[in-house]
């Protein structure tokens, strides 16, 4: 339970006082300086003061001797030197609240964890929620106001915004992002009663309107659906990644673990393999387009529909061949064989809307629809649909709104539309030819370039706010720490432009903040409790569901044609996380492709067009293209290739500048998602750096899996990968250093991986990296195989390049009892702590490396370089995210995971401290927090009934390379998939 | 050898034609300067050969144990650490350096051994003050006798040197 | 005619000799002995502050407890400087004009922090907590030495790895009653609080000497 | 050897000492070719390049080289055991051939412990520098440091770090020990006094008395016995680097016999690439024989084929072993794999091109003879990168696996210590004599004496 807080109120806000904004790091550093833990790496302390300097005077760093402690002038209420401090806040993304609580070190956020009582963080948070606290930290952030490039005060930038205006408004266009914020919606109507006229715009690129569109189709109104995997015996997913980009894919990830160890069943047609798609038990290739055409076969298959929904299926199935009939027959068998109300059919948001009102209708006909405790619902959407009215217009209305010369004035608040908008309606152009143009961004983007006055937004930890979960959860957005630079935050220039002259965010949101709810209670938990919308009773309308799945009619012509799809990057999403150098780094789950954008293709594909990963492949769609690598990825469909969106930036982002190339270029209003289009070869190569460049086991017995099937008939498939060693030398001696036969021996630590329940979906990574300090090295580090991710996540495919099935091991070090790297050391650097770490002692450490070179499981990464000085991506602000409780890795040392071991000393401190044991599940380790699933577990094999203990006897339980002896203390659970036999 | 008498021959089989005779007469003072090792000198100067092979193998031997001593104190006494499950005093991954510190010593023995037994480094020497003697390490052998040697005489030593036919017979160094 | 090397130059070569051989054990003698002294390990060296702040007054005289300035060294990792606000709560009554404590007031009024230079100063890497020490018992004047008796506080202990394994190899030894531990003159009397004994049953102080215990 | 058929004695005509002592000494004050002296520059500027790598390598960091995850070894290892290897024909010849009495060795064991003495110097130089943080390379030595932490002993490197400065100090020892009667000689010959004062310094009062040479030979012999041994520990230690470990293609019992094997055969290529120039050089043909180019190329040929013998093993054994990760490593990972070339370049110049040995011929076709010596030193250093990089390409879990490409510096650095090598042996060549005149003296004596009682090999060898 985190504490209630305000915001630290020690710190000076540089933004107020307007005074040079770096000198807020100078004066922000000294209040850790001496009241950091002397845990703190003082060298570290010394390069924070040091960078401050650096940029407060444009010179490097100066050694400071004898070195200085600065303690307070007033002591802050809230801080306790050393000790973290944390706070619920949540971060926005796509318009959705998810809940988080951050860790703050002396009035530094360095770390993000979940929110347990948050629906749409469950305690999990993931990748882009972990890599947030870094974009708060981002060097490159804007840090003060501009018009015409010039830096211009706030005072002149708020005047403008409340300006009052003639024209009612009539002339004035305000351009936001979608979001579920009350508090923005509230300011947006208070601003449209200072200016009737003026109209407002939503737009992302990630346009989520389909399923919601879709519900109006089936039932009549603007609903969201609801989805609950723990209810769906079996789930069909019509190309919607439920566990990776999906509006609440932590909730839904953790509940399909949980049905996935009952042993529930996936089937997944996609045409790119997502996350949710290396999950599946069956999964189909398909181009996206067919998607269609297979659910109108599925409909066919399961029967016992209206008529007119049967017709126009029949027509939308023509184009059916005989796998996909097959397919609908065996899953439509399946289905039906199930009690009604167990199944779930879910479209994916890249599909037309039509498509949504059909797996509405199939769900309706499994009797999956009902109020609560059903696998589907519908509610309220968080997220007003979008109207075109008076008040609101699509983004094609304002686009054309501004070609007619109709606005003199466009404010753009968030988003960046000049970058992401779709290509024919040419929005840079359009709004470089608006007299007036206002963006306030974290960055001085695309869109910023093309406009006036630019406006720096707040950071999401640096400001309040308010927004709503998908199922419509209020979740309030708290500052951990005062504006770094001269920023304002939405809420507050939405105010300016209502009129308000002297905007506040935290007087905004109580004035918005509903009566009757305990402010003080919201603010500590992060949202207020049963905000959440109530089911709606909704009533099919076949006849409308017919209609719209007639309205898509038979497979067009050309349908051999190849198909380009676009997808949300894994890693930098719509490109909004392009300058965030974790992310960047990042392996795509699928892929293992970091610092770039490629042409995702089926290795059939890539033969058809004579390629191999890393040629230049020209991409076209209607006339436009552009060139990306080809990267062959098993299990892609053929006959099409995918891009992902978010790359090719040419903003102020230093890190994203020219990092692959940008799919929005072939990406118009008609078609966001998928469109015929074509692919040639061209001249040329371009590095790819990918992590992972093997993809099978050959025979090695690293990730194991089996289907049930195999499973019930011998479960004991692992057994010969478990156990002690057997020898030469007569039967194993427990090793009597490690003490393991002493029951009373405190904690021995170990940790269990439920590989069954590995979604592969990085989070771990991102965690890892922020808690231990990880740092980056960029595109070419990674090309020399130098990347230091403590943890990594191999992927492993098995069965056809076409149609394989996937295993994903997380892999860090496996803290063997008998390990290989320690009695290589020749200065004892690594060795084995009593409680069964296997230590690494980086300031011991000399550098031979031959730890390394003897780790069968190279989880161990070397410092070839001080990456800290010679990454651009590690130096400055960014230092202030460091987590004082690890040391910052000096050039020519070895490291690798430690099991938190900052954690676990911790946890014993405080428990001696109060003359305790250390108890169970008091120590969880970063990845295993952050983990969405729960596939990974920690604790003590002393403790029998530990869960980590009890995975350990589970029958899947094995160990990696368990045949050379070294006796892991990490083990690993086999993959247990549940395919249907009948799906050939 | 601070003096004495030395005789001057053209090659070696002169040179060891020339020693027994001295040797008949009960000399023991008496050494050879060669330009090369001469096979049968040591022989005819009755030289006793020095117990230097076991000083070497003993100071091998002991420091062998030392460097055993220490790898023992290191890891297994001073601060024994969990080191891949092994144990502590792990015998067989010792032995190298236990062989290696032998060797090393040893052959410190071996060297500097030497140079006590043949009184080195010396640079200077009463020899090196007569005219010619430089050749000694080219192409003459020289043959001088002590004058420290119970025996000696100058005239009648200088005599019988003169009679085993050399180039010619020189004192050297301060004589009586 | 005379050699080519005169009398003297044997006693020349062979004190050539022993000098170099005597350098060559000194250059690696030196570092090894110069690490022990007082000096290699930077003790007895007060350092100037810019407060002069004097330790045997404030704790003899006044006799002010050490928790009262160094708040956090019961609860927290590192021991605490008083903020300015704790001097200036004494010293706004009492010597409030003495030009010696300018410095103070100046901080206290322009917001800018005191910098004190740091006199115990641990290598980077050594992670030390003071509230599991003083809450196990180890006085303050084990490590820190009769700072009551400074007039400008400087380091005694070694604070080398050394000298930390001697007392976390036999805690026992080196630990008082809890209520004893701010004292400067404790001479034995009183139980100690339960060691490490008490944890971790059987691990003795395996605990307390592994690498990990210090070294994060 | 001696039973072989051989052309020319190992020393032509009947020289008498003044005329071997004039000869053999001439070279330390004679006027040389120019040549001499432009690949004296050559070598001295690569080794400034060696100089400014190694600078630069120390500033910034090893992350300079081509190393990555998983081949944390590269190019600092391989260099340190080649050169290490190439180390070990000098001690063979002077040592081993000393204590079998072959009389050949006499004229080229000098330089052979010369070439030894720098090849050490070289291989020192890289387990420093390929520590990340090489200015704490004294850890890796039991010191009674304030930290009270000391080495590891279970690792191979510490063992290396006493085998490789026990031979450098041993080598030197031998090498210096053999020199002084020579240097005495130089004393009193050499022109200038300043000369004969510093070589006489050098001589420490040698005055060749009988009891000198008594005791010396002694001393001589017993550092002669403590070196073989010695040698054959050296490379057996060296290649524990790599078998106590369990990376396929490097866990390998047979790996001690296999390196040290290894380590000779190159070495006498060594001798060769120096040999045959340097007597061209210094026209001293009658003492430095064709006879010598051929045992050594016999020698060469014999341990070739230890070398041969032992891949085959080594292959063999990971068949018979029949251990997934190994077979997958040796049989395609070192013959398909990324690099492979470097494989079977060395499968080229160490199995097939001694074979030439086999003809009388060739071997006494000195400058073949040289264009293959060089053939085998480049094999033996493919040799060292397919066991080194190509293993570590390809081990257990193939998601780690990654290529391995070198960098400009990595290259720079081994073209630097060829340099350095190159410089520091013709600073050698020019300063003392690189053929020992007082043993030549004796053999000269002993072959006058044998003739006088000819024995039949020796009348062959007068022939």
């Amino acid at each position: 339970m985190p504490h209630i807080h305000r915001p630290p109120i020690h710190w000076r806000s540089l933004g107020l006082s307007g005074e040079p904004d770096e000198a807020v790091d100078e004066a922000e550093f000294p209040e850790g300086a001496d009241r950091a833990p002397l845990a703190v790496s003082r060298r570290q302390f010394g390069k924070l003061l040091g960078a401050s300097i650096a940029l407060a005077t444009g010179q490097g760093c100066t050694g400071r001797t004898p070195e200085q402690i600065l303690p307070y002038v007033h002591q802050p209420p809230t801080v306790t030197a050393g000790v973290p401090t944390t706070y619920a806040t949540s971060m926005m993304l796509d318009g959705y609240a998810t809940g988080l609580l951050v860790e703050s070190h002396e009035g530094r956020p360095t770390k993000v964890e979940g929110n347990p009582e948050h629906p749409a963080s469950l305690g999990a948070a993931g990748v882009f929620e972990q890599a947030h606290v870094l974009g708060l930290y981002d060097p490159d952030r804007a840090r003060r106001p501009r018009r015409d490039g010039a830096e211009v005060g706030w005072r002149q930038v708020l005047d403008r915004l409340s300006a009052p205006r003639a024209d009612h408004g009539a002339g004035l266009r305000l351009l936001l992002e979608p979001t579920s914020s009350p508090l923005v919606h509230a300011l947006v109507t208070q601003a449209r009663r200072r200016m009737p006229e003026m109209k407002v715009a939503f737009h992302a690129a990630c346009d989520r309107g389909a399923p919601i569109e879709g519900a109006r189709l089936a039932y009549g109104r603007l609903l969201a659906p609801q989805p609950d995997l723990r209810q769906a015996q079996v789930i069909v997913s019509l190309d919607a990644d439920l566990l990776g980009t999906m509006p609440f894919r932590l909730r839904h990830a953790r509940h399909f673990a949980a049905r996935r160890r009952q042993g529930g069943r996936l089937y997944v047609v996609e045409a790119m393999m997502s996350v949710t798609g290396t999950m599946a038990d069956n999964r189909l290739q398909r181009r996206s387009r067919d998607l269609p055409r297979l659910a109108a076969a599925l409909a066919l298959a399961l029967g016992a529909l209206p008529a007119e929904l049967v017709t126009a299926c029949a027509r939308v199935a023509q184009g059916a061949d005989g796998a996909d009939e097959t397919w609908a027959r065996a899953v439509a068998d399946d289905l039906r064989g199930r009690p009604p109300g167990t199944t779930l059919i879910i479209a994916g948001e890249r599909q037309p809307a039509a498509l949504h009102a059909l797996a509405y209708a199939l769900n309706e006909r499994l009797g999956n629809v009902a109020d609560m405790g059903s696998p589907l619902g519908f509610t309220a959407p968080a997220i007003p649909g979008p109207r075109d009215d008076g008040a609101q217009q699509t983004l094609a209305a304002l686009a054309g709104d501004l070609r007619a010369g109709r606005v003199d004035t466009l404010v753009t608040i968030g988003g960046n539309p000049v970058y992401d908008a779709p290509v024919d309606l040419d929005f840079a152009a359009l709004v470089r030819h608006v007299p007036d143009t206002l963006y306030a961004g974290l960055y001085e983007n695309e869109t910023a370039r093309a406009s006036r006055w630019f406006l720096p937004l707040s950071h999401g930890l640096e400001s309040w706010g308010d927004g709503r979960a998908y199922d419509g959860t209020v979740s309030l957005q708290q500052p951990l720490i005062r504006p770094l630079y001269s920023s304002r935050s939405p809420s507050e220039l939405l105010a300016a432009l209502g009129g308000v002259r002297q905007p506040d965010g935290l007087t905004l949101l109580r004035a918005s903040f509903p009566a009757g709810v305990d402010w003080e209670d919201a603010l500590s938990r992060g949202f207020v409790d049963g905000t959440a919308e109530p089911p709606a009773q909704v009533h099919l309308t076949p006849a409308a569901v017919a209609q719209a799945m007639g309205a898509l009619g038979p497979p067009a012509e050309g349908s051999t044609a190849l198909e380009i799809g676009f997808y949300l990057s894994p890693t930098v999403h719509d490109g909004r996380f392009a300058n965030n150098a974790w992310l960047q780094e990042l392996p795509t789950p699928v892929g293992k492709l970091t610092w770039d954008n490629a042409a995702l293709l089926a290795p059939r594909t890539a033969q058809q067009l004579g390629v191999s990963d890393g040629d230049r492949v020209q991409v076209t769609v209607a006339g436009r293209s552009v060139s990306a690598p080809a990267l062959v990825i098993p299990g892609h469909a053929a006959g099409s290739v995918s891009l992902w969106l978010g790359y090719g930036r040419h903003g102020a982002e230093r890190l994203a500048e020219g990092v692959g190339v940008s799919a929005y270029h072939l990406r118009t209003s008609a078609a966001p998602w998928f469109s015929d289009g074509q692919a040639v070869k061209i001249a040329g190569r371009h590095e790819l750096a990918v992590t992972q460049r093997h993809w099978t086991m050959h025979g090695r017995p690293i990730a194991l899996a089996a289907t049930r099937e195999v499973w019930r008939r011998d479960p004991k498939v692992a057994e010969a990968h478990r156990g002690v060693q057997p020898s030469f030398f007569g039967p194993p001696q427990r090793t009597p250093a490690l003490r393991l036969a002493d029951p009373s021996a405190g904690p021995q630590w170990a940790m269990a991986i439920d590989t069954s329940v590995c979604i592969g979906c990085n989070a771990c990574m991102v965690a890892c990296q922020a808690e231990n300090n990880v740092l980056v090295v960029g595109k070419a580090g990674v090309l020399v195989s130098r990347e230091m991710h403590w943890l990594r996540i191999d992927t492993y495919f098995q069965g056809t390049p076409e149609a394989p099935t996937v295993v994903h091991q997380p892999m860090l070090c496996q803290h063997c009892e008998h390990a290989p790297c320690e009695y290589v050391c020749p200065v004892n650097a690594t060795v084995h702590s009593p409680d069964g770490l296997n230590e690494m002692v980086y300031n011991r450490c000399v550098g031979t490396r031959f730890c390394s070179n003897n780790c069968p499981y190279k989880v161990r990464r070397f410092n070839w370089f001080d990456w800290s000085e010679r990454q651009a991506a590690n130096q400055g602000v960014v230092r202030m995210q460091r987590n004082p409780a690890v040391t910052v890795r000096e050039r020519g040392v070895m490291e690798k995971c430690s099991y938190c071991v900052q954690r676990i000393r911790r946890a014993e401190i405080t428990a001696r401290e109060q003359q305790r044991e250390i108890a169970r599940d008091e120590v969880v380790t970063a990845c295993q927090q952050a983990c969405p699933t729960g596939a990974i577990v920690f604790g003590s094999l002393n403790d029998e009934a530990s869960r980590v203990a009890a995975l350990r006897r589970d029958p899947r339980s094995y160990e990696v390379l368990h045949e050379l002896g070294t006796r892991p203390r990490t083990t690993y659970l086999l993959r247990l998939d549940h395919p249907n036999p009948e799906v050939t | 050898m601070r003096g004495g008498l030395l005789a001057e021959f053209a090659d070696a089989e002169a040179l060891l034609a020339a020693i027994p005779r001295l040797m008949e007469h009960g000399y023991a003072a008496v050494d050879a300067f060669t330009p090369r090792p001469v096979e049968g000198l040591d022989e005819a100067l009755r030289l006793r050969r020095p117990r230097l092979n076991w000083f070497v193998f003993l100071v091998g031997l002991a420091m062998a144990l030392l460097g055993l001593g220490v790898q023992w104190f290191c890891n297994a006494w001073s601060y024994p650490l969990h080191v891949g499950g092994r144990p502590a005093f792990a015998l067989p991954a010792f032995v190298p350096i236990m062989f290696e510190s032998a060797v090393l010593f040893g052959s410190f023995a071996a060297f500097f051994g030497l140079f006590y037994l043949i009184g080195l480094p010396r640079l200077h020497h009463p020899l090196f003050d007569v005219e010619g003697f430089e050749r000694a390490s080219h192409d003459r052998y020289f043959l001088a006798v002590d004058a420290r040697d119970p025996h000696f005489d100058r005239g009648a030593t200088g005599r019988l040197l003169a009679d085993t036919a050399p180039l010619r017979v020189v004192p050297f160094g301060r004589l009586p | 005619m005379a050699g080519l090397f005169p009398p003297w130059s044997d006693t020349a070569l062979r004190v050539c000799l022993c000098l170099m051989a005597g350098g060559a054990v000194g250059a690696l003698a030196f570092p090894m002995v110069y690490a022990r002294t007082p000096e290699g390990q930077d003790r007895e060296n007060p350092l100037v502050q810019p407060v002069a702040f004097d330790h045997r007054h404030h704790v003899q005289d006044d006799g002010i407890d050490c928790r009262y300035c160094h708040t956090d060294v019961e609860t927290a990792a590192s021991a605490g400087m008083p903020a300015t606000e704790v001097c200036m709560g004494c010293h706004a009554q009492i010597w409030e004009r003495s030009p010696l404590l300018a410095p103070v007031r100046q901080s206290y009024f322009s917001g800018q922090p005191l910098r004190w230079n740091r006199v115990h100063d641990l290598p980077d890497f050594v992670y030390f907590d003071h509230s599991v020490h003083v809450r196990g018992g180890v006085g303050c004047v084990t490590c820190h030495g009769r700072v009551d008796r400074m007039a400008m506080v400087y380091q005694t202990a070694p604070l080398t790895m050394g000298w930390c394994l001697d007392c976390h190899r036999n805690p026992e030894g080196h630990r008082r009653p809890v209520d004893q531990v701010t004292s400067m003159t404790w001479i034995g009397g009183g139980t100690p609080p339960p060691g490490i004994a008490h944890f971790h049953e059987g691990r003795g102080v395996d605990s307390l000497t592994t690498c990990t215990a210090c070294h994060r | 050897m001696k039973s072989a058929a051989a052309s020319e004695p190992v020393l032509i005509g009947q020289p008498s000492d003044a005329e071997l002592g004039d000869q053999l000494l001439a070279p330390v004050w004679t006027r040389l070719p120019r040549g001499f002296y432009i690949i004296m520059a050559i070598a001295g500027l690569l080794s400034l390049l060696l100089l400014a790598l190694v600078t630069w390598t120390i500033w910034t960091g090893i992350g300079l080289w081509g190393n990555d995850i998983p081949v944390a070894w590269a190019f600092a290892i391989i260099n340190f055991v080649w050169w290490i290897g190439i180390g070990h024909a000098g001690t063979f010849i002077s040592a081993i051939l000393l204590l079998l009495e072959q009389r050949w060795r006499t004229s080229i064991n000098r330089f052979a412990e010369a070439m030894t003495l720098f090849a050490v110097v070289q291989a020192g130089m890289f387990p420093v520098l390929h520590l990340g943080r090489p200015w704490f390379l004294y850890w890796l030595f039991p010191y009674p440091a304030v930290m009270k932490v000391w080495p590891n002993f279970k690792s191979a490197l510490p063992w290396d770090a006493a085998a490789v400065t026990t031979y450098a100090t041993v080598s030197l020892l031998f090498w210096y020990l053999g020199l002084v009667p020579d240097l005495a000689a130089l004393r009193d010959r050499a022109p200038g006094r300043v000369r004969r004062i510093v070589y006489g310094v050098f001589a420490l009062g040698w005055r060749g008395s009988a009891r000198h040479f008594q005791r010396y030979r002694i001393a001589y012999g017993l550092l002669a016995g403590l070196a073989t041994p010695l040698v054959i520990s050296v490379h057996s230690i060296v290649s524990a680097d790599f078998a106590i470990t369990q990376l396929p293609g490097w866990h390998s019992t047979i790996f001690p016999p296999y390196f040290v094997a290894g380590a000779i055969f190159s070495g006498f290529a060594m001798v060769l690439t120096l040999m045959i120039p340097v007597r061209k050089l210094y026209g001293v043909g009658n003492v430095v024989t064709m006879r010598h180019v051929e045992n050594v190329c016999k020698m060469t040929l014999a341990t070739g084929w230890v070398v041969i013998y032992s891949y085959a093993c080594e292959f063999y054994l990971a068949w018979y072993g029949g251990e997934t990760s190994e077979m997958y490593t040796m049989f395609h990972g070192w013959t398909t794999g990324p690099n492979a070339w470097v494989f079977w370049l060395s499968i080229a110049c160490n199995m097939l091109v001694p074979q030439l040995f086999w003809s009388k011929r060739v071997r006494n076709n000195q400058w073949l003879v040289w264009v293959m010596s060089l053939a085998i030193n480049v094999g033996m250093w493919s040799e060292r990168f397919s066991i080194i990089v190509l293993s570590l390409q390809r081990d257990y879990l193939p998601s780690s696996w990654h290529g391995y490409r070198p960098t400009m510096v990595d290259w720079g650095i081994l073209a630097g210590t060829i340099g350095l090598f190159t410089f520091l042996f013709m600073v050698f060549l020019r300063f003392v004599p690189f053929i020992p005149v007082q043993d030549m003296k004796e053999l000269a004596a002993e072959l006058r004496g044998s003739r006088a009682s000819g024995t039949a090999d020796d009348r062959k060898e007068s022939a």
